[in-house]
């Protein structure tokens, strides 16, 4: 955040589509844009792009100004330097694989483009089908093409728009290898869109959680995944167990907040920003969630227990999750319920061969501990319908 | 057969094609991918000379391009020739008569180009001249073939405006149309015939081959 | 140099012959262009570079004449005759009179008639004259095809889907046309003389001038006489 | 201004682009989607109505549909009247030297057409026509206009076709082409002058406000 | 497999696409195509609709043949009644979501088209979006009209092409409950192409390998997972544990087959398929590996124990992801290495938790136990390269 910053960003917008977003990108970093389908990532990379000339605000990449609306700045997209890979591709469809890269090579001298784009094709493992033409490639090849192009401008930033959404897992993991790879080879910003949280948490150093055009909050991977600003970006980062609860007390010295969770009383991590007596919502990852194990006590089981029942139990995989009603200590008649539906569900995961070694499948009751770490507070929102 | 005729008609006809071709690049572009108000009747201003008859647009331009004239002085100062009554009044004729064959295609074939396509070009660091050379023309590339097509055999058989414009000079401004109208009105039906007959053997094979050559061409990416 | 000179259409064929002869003769060539008579004029007004221009309507000439683009007024060189022309296997009879002609129309059998059209070409007005002459002019009128000059006309008249049409002689002589039926010259005075008047331009040249000359000899006199013209007075 | 004249050109443009819409759109479509052999050539036959003088193959249309020709006499079997000097011939006439104007746009619109919203439009259902109606042309609605702009002015403005086929007979068979040429040939010059001023404007206006409908049409989606 | 059976297809070709492929799906069947990138998956679907002729083979819905080289049939899309999702949308561009989905709803009468799409549009989340053309529509919520035409036409078959590439979780999430929803509505055969092996897993009855045009195995989703055939099913179900063995003995009346590692003795599930002698491709899932806790026992140590050094440790969310290098017991010299590069890594997982608490981000050393139920024998197979 000083210096060597290369990107820094800020676009406001109302028409046709809503924008209010800062970013900030140094050299070298990976940031990954995240939200939900329609949130304006692919339309804030296009204003990066200078694809669209956005109502209000400003670009800057490394101390050269690509668009400022105050001074009426805007550089067109030629100038810019720029590494895009659009969403749909747009694959030049008169041109073969091979040219469709080497027409973004333009900066080297004409003799050593075709080897350059033959280089290229091998880093996204498309060895062999360098003369066909879009037309011929599977939907996956074409994204790969796309991506090789993108790469091929040595450019000044990279804008990737979901670059791996087409292709199947062992090549999507071999091509964030070379993008990892990459990284580190050029020193540039790059800013990379995706749905698949995964991807986002292994690959960025940085996560932009955006919702309708605004960015909510921004941090480390884990910082956005676990102590999300709000509902909405927790949400965003695939929580599920959200709840409303009441803060009881601070203890600064145990590191903790008191808090009252459908008549229980649980350890959270301690949050001086919320007053005692404040409604906050909270959550707890399911990573956080230890199963207590029907043959032997485990460990963390004085932290938060709570017992429920088991509703449903369904194994992925390597992971198994484990859907659970909590039992309610008492019903207050008297006191607001807190709770949306006034049934709380929570659910966690376990490791397969664990659910299948405790019979998790049969339905009965289980007690876990919610591990306080991880119970993280966050304000109270008035729920978004549409999401 | 009259080659001279012939041979001053594939002239005019080439040239045409040669002077059309950079203009209804750029207003086919122009008209393609700029919205202003008004821009239907500029599409419109565009197809006017197809209304008028071509000896009476032929008069008009007769006049217009005249010794007397405006243009016709100004060109007779730069050049030291006359407008009217030579090759270069028949390729100016030629190309205004011929603008709308032209420009039609070549816009209609820019607007089928997708957006992202040319927002790609750009995004490659292609300049906007690399990006017209690489990517749009090829892409237009069958527009770019019919607005040829129609502008070398229209040109071909045109004679009214030829006729007005260029006088009737054998050798000078008598195309193979003005021949073969010449062999008609002469009751020379043979030779008529005959002139008629190659012209359109010579224009099919032409044309077919032009066409051929650009089908194989966008073949491959189909 | 080989001078341009601009002749009526209708004059093709006889000058096509007097050309030959000129050229034997002199051994000078000519460039003759044939077309209308009227856009000749108009072109020549624009600056066409002819040195000679045979119109086939003194109307033109003496315009040309009045905007000092000749050197003088001009001559005569020859009179258009008309003749009534129909195709074989037209039920159209072909006489002098035009009683065929009104006996057809009489009996409604007449579809189309070929003339050239009266308001620009000079056959065509002469057409007209004469069928006025004869009182046909109104009964006619429906069933007239107008050509846009004497040879279409003439191309009408031939292609069988009219039963005949009123033609310069001159054409109706010519062998492509006379094979395809029979004519008739029609009385001189059913209109007014067709006078063909030529004009040397100002930029003339000595070959331009020799040629003018030529068409007064009685050698190119007799040749337009052979081609169905009346020679001038 | 010569309303007969007017009103018949009208009409004859009117005819003209409603029989050659089904006609264009049925070869463009042949021509966009089907691949054969000599195909080029197809093409090109197509162009070559362009190739000769206007009043030549006006010449040849008169020789070929004649009373005494085959085309002719079927004709007057059938309907009782002359194709030549009549407003059929003139209409059949104007269909084929149109063709090309007509044909070559839409081609062009039909094969700018994805082929996977076609493959779309079978897999939900639609019927070949359906989809025609509800897909292809609409798609193909710029190259129709075009196809039909193109061929309305280019037949306000021929004469030499319809001229020797016609024969220039008022109210019948006199376009306003024609009678702008007469008016012309007749040294009338302010007539000749209102009339095609009057042409160019109504022209000028009528084309240009399809072509703003049709933008406005197409806008939404692009 | 019998009467109830509705879609039956065969194919064969060899140009330009080799396909190689026998499928079956029943009514109320949900069928996973998967494979690497440019397999051939888009084009069996679009040769189960009608839109490019196979060379040879039949294709058979519901007793009607739709395709049948042999006999000359070729029934056109228009008359097969199959839904098609297109993988890149084709929506058309002309017309709003609304009418691009009202587009297939040509068997309802006109008044309640536009009723039913709407009803669409919520199914898949757009409400609000009918009056949007394609061009203004994010990718994602193209995706899902795509989605709702599929649904539209009232389907003897679905074909859905990778329908949920292009949104984020918590609507995909959404979706695919909507899908399952669907799939116990209609009772149609249902076949949809997915690069995501979880959304397989969980969504699909049956998973068809796919593999450069050829079907290599269908199963449940379990035993494809869990007992590929060959080592190439096993690499595109993302196995990544996959070695090569000897087989030493077979002892069926404990159900385990003794084979040989690198110089370790192993049990593995008993399979008497291969004789002894034999060499094998092994696989065994991450989470059939269990990790010895370093401060107390844990179940199963007696399970072929393997000691090796961590190589690297990658915390992914909730879950944890260790690499180790095997410590081989002895490398003898004249013994021809089965490895390929004569180092073998081996992968599994912990939860995030775990393995905090154990701290194994520290390099060091580690025991693990392989459970013999998870190791699975396959036939060798040269290495394929072209993957
Ligand atoms: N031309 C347009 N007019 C109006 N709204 C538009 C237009 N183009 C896009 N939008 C809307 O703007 C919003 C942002 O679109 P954008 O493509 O940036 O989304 P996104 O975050 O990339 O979504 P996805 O993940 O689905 O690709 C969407 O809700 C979309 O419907
Ligand atoms: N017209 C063509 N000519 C030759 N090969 C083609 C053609 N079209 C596709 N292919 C090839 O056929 C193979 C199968 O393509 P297909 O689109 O079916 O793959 P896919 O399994 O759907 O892949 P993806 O997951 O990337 O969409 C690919 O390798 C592709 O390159
Ligand atoms: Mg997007
Ligand atoms: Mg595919």
């Amino acid at each position: 955040m000083s210096e060597d910053m290369t990107l820094r960003l800020s676009l406001r917008q109302t028409q046709p589509i809503p924008l209010h977003a800062d970013i900030k990108c140094g050299a070298g970093e990976l940031l990954a844009l995240v939200g939900p389908s329609g949130s304006g990532k692919t339309t804030i990379l296009r204003a990066i792009a200078g694809l669209t000339r956005p109502e209000q605000g400003s670009i800057v990449c490394d101390d050269e100004t690509w668009f400022d609306s105050d001074n009426n700045i805007h550089m067109p997209p030629q100038q810019r330097r720029i590494g895009f890979m659009f969403q749909d591709y747009a694959l030049f469809p008169h041109l073969c694989a091979l040219h469709n890269i080497t027409a973004a090579l333009g900066h080297l001298p004409a003799k050593t483009r075709t080897e350059r784009a033959q280089q290229l094709m091998q880093q996204v493992h498309l060895e062999g089908l360098e003369s066909r033409y879009p037309a011929q490639l599977s939907g996956g090849q074409r994204q790969r093409v796309a991506l090789a192009r993108a790469l091929a401008r040595d450019p000044a930033i990279l804008l990737l728009d979901e670059p791996f959404s087409a292709v199947d897992q062992v090549t999507r993991r071999k091509l964030q290898q070379e993008l990892a790879r990459l990284r580190h080879s050029i020193k540039i910003p790059m800013i990379l869109v995706t749905h698949d949280l995964d991807e986002a948490s292994a690959l960025a150093d940085r996560i932009y959680a955006l919702h309708r055009g605004t960015t909510l909050q921004d941090g480390s991977p884990s910082e956005v995944a676990n102590r999300p600003k709000s509902a909405l970006v927790a949400r965003l980062m695939d929580h599920v167990n959200i709840f409303t609860a009441s803060v009881v007390s601070h203890a600064p010295e145990k590191g903790i907040t008191i808090i009252n969770w459908q008549g229980s009383t649980l350890e959270a991590n301690y949050n001086k920003d919320f007053a005692v007596g404040e409604i906050v919502n909270w959550l707890i990852p399911p990573s956080h969630i230890v199963m207590h194990r029907r043959d032997r006590p485990s460990r963390g089981e004085h932290e938060n227990p709570v017992e429920g029942e088991i509703r449903e139990v369904v194994s992925l995989g390597e992971t198994t999750t484990v859907t659970m009603r909590i039992r309610q200590p008492e019903q207050k008649p008297g006191k607001e319920s807190v709770g949306e539906s006034g049934e709380e569900i929570l659910s966690f995961t376990v490791s397969t061969h664990t659910a299948r070694r405790n019979k998790l499948s049969e339905l009965g009751t289980v007690t876990v501990s919610l591990l306080s770490e991880g119970i993280h507070l966050m304000p109270k929102i008035v729920e978004d319908r549409k999401f | 057969m009259d080659t001279l005729a012939l041979e001053l008609s594939l002239r005019l006809a080439f040239w045409t094609c040669v002077v059309l071709l950079p203009v209804s690049i750029f207003l086919g572009r122009l008209l393609a991918w700029s919205q202003f108000t008004g821009k239907g009747f500029v599409e419109a201003a565009i197809a006017l000379p197809l209304v008028l008859p071509p000896t009476v647009l032929g008069y008009y331009l007769l006049v217009s391009m005249g010794n007397t004239s405006a243009i016709g002085q100004f060109y007779a100062d730069l050049t030291g020739r006359n407008l009217v009554f030579s090759f270069d009044g028949l390729l100016l004729a030629s190309i205004i008569f011929n603008l709308p064959f032209a420009v039609q295609p070549m816009q209609r074939a820019f607007e089928a180009i997708p957006n992202n396509v040319r927002e790609a070009a750009w995004c490659c660091g292609m300049s906007r001249l690399r990006a017209l050379w690489r990517i749009e023309l090829p892409l237009a590339w069958p527009g770019l073939i019919s607005a040829l097509a129609l502008t070398f055999a229209h040109t071909l058989g045109e004679f009214g405006v030829v006729l007005m414009v260029g006088g009737n000079i054998q050798g000078e401004t008598q195309t193979i149309a003005i021949a073969i109208y010449d062999r008609v009105q002469a009751f020379d039906n043979p030779a008529a015939g005959t002139m008629s007959a190659l012209l359109l053997v010579f224009s099919f094979v032409t044309i077919g081959s032009v066409y051929m050559l650009s089908h194989r061409r966008s073949h491959a990416h189909v | 140099d080989i001078p341009n000179i601009a002749a009526a259409s209708s004059l093709q064929f006889a000058l096509k012959e007097i050309q030959t002869d000129f050229t034997s003769e002199t051994g000078l060539s000519l460039r003759i262009s044939y077309g209308s008579s009227g856009n000749f004029k108009r072109q020549i007004e624009q600056g066409a570079p002819f040195e000679l221009f045979l119109s086939a309507d003194e109307g033109y000439v003496a315009a040309l004449h009045q905007q000092e683009q000749t050197l003088d007024a001009g001559k005569i060189y020859a009179l258009g005759r008309i003749a009534i022309f129909a195709p074989q296997g037209s039920p159209l009879p072909v006489d002098a009179n035009l009683e065929g002609l009104r006996g057809l129309l009489e009996q409604g059998r007449l579809q189309r008639f070929a003339i050239a059209n009266p308001n620009h070409a000079p056959y065509g007005k002469a057409a007209q004259q004469a069928l006025m002459t004869v009182g046909l002019w109104d009964s006619i009128k429906p069933r007239l095809v107008l050509g846009e000059n004497a040879s279409q006309a003439a191309q009408f008249a031939t292609s069988g889907s009219s039963q005949g049409g009123i033609l310069p002689y001159s054409l109706a002589l010519a062998p492509a046309i006379s094979r395809q039926g029979f004519s008739r010259p029609l009385p001189a005075e059913w209109h007014q003389p067709i006078s063909h008047r030529m004009v040397l331009m100002k930029r003339a040249g000595d070959t331009a001038k020799r040629f003018y000359q030529y068409l007064q000899t009685s050698a190119a006199q007799k040749i337009f006489l052979q081609y169905g013209f009346d020679s001038p007075g």
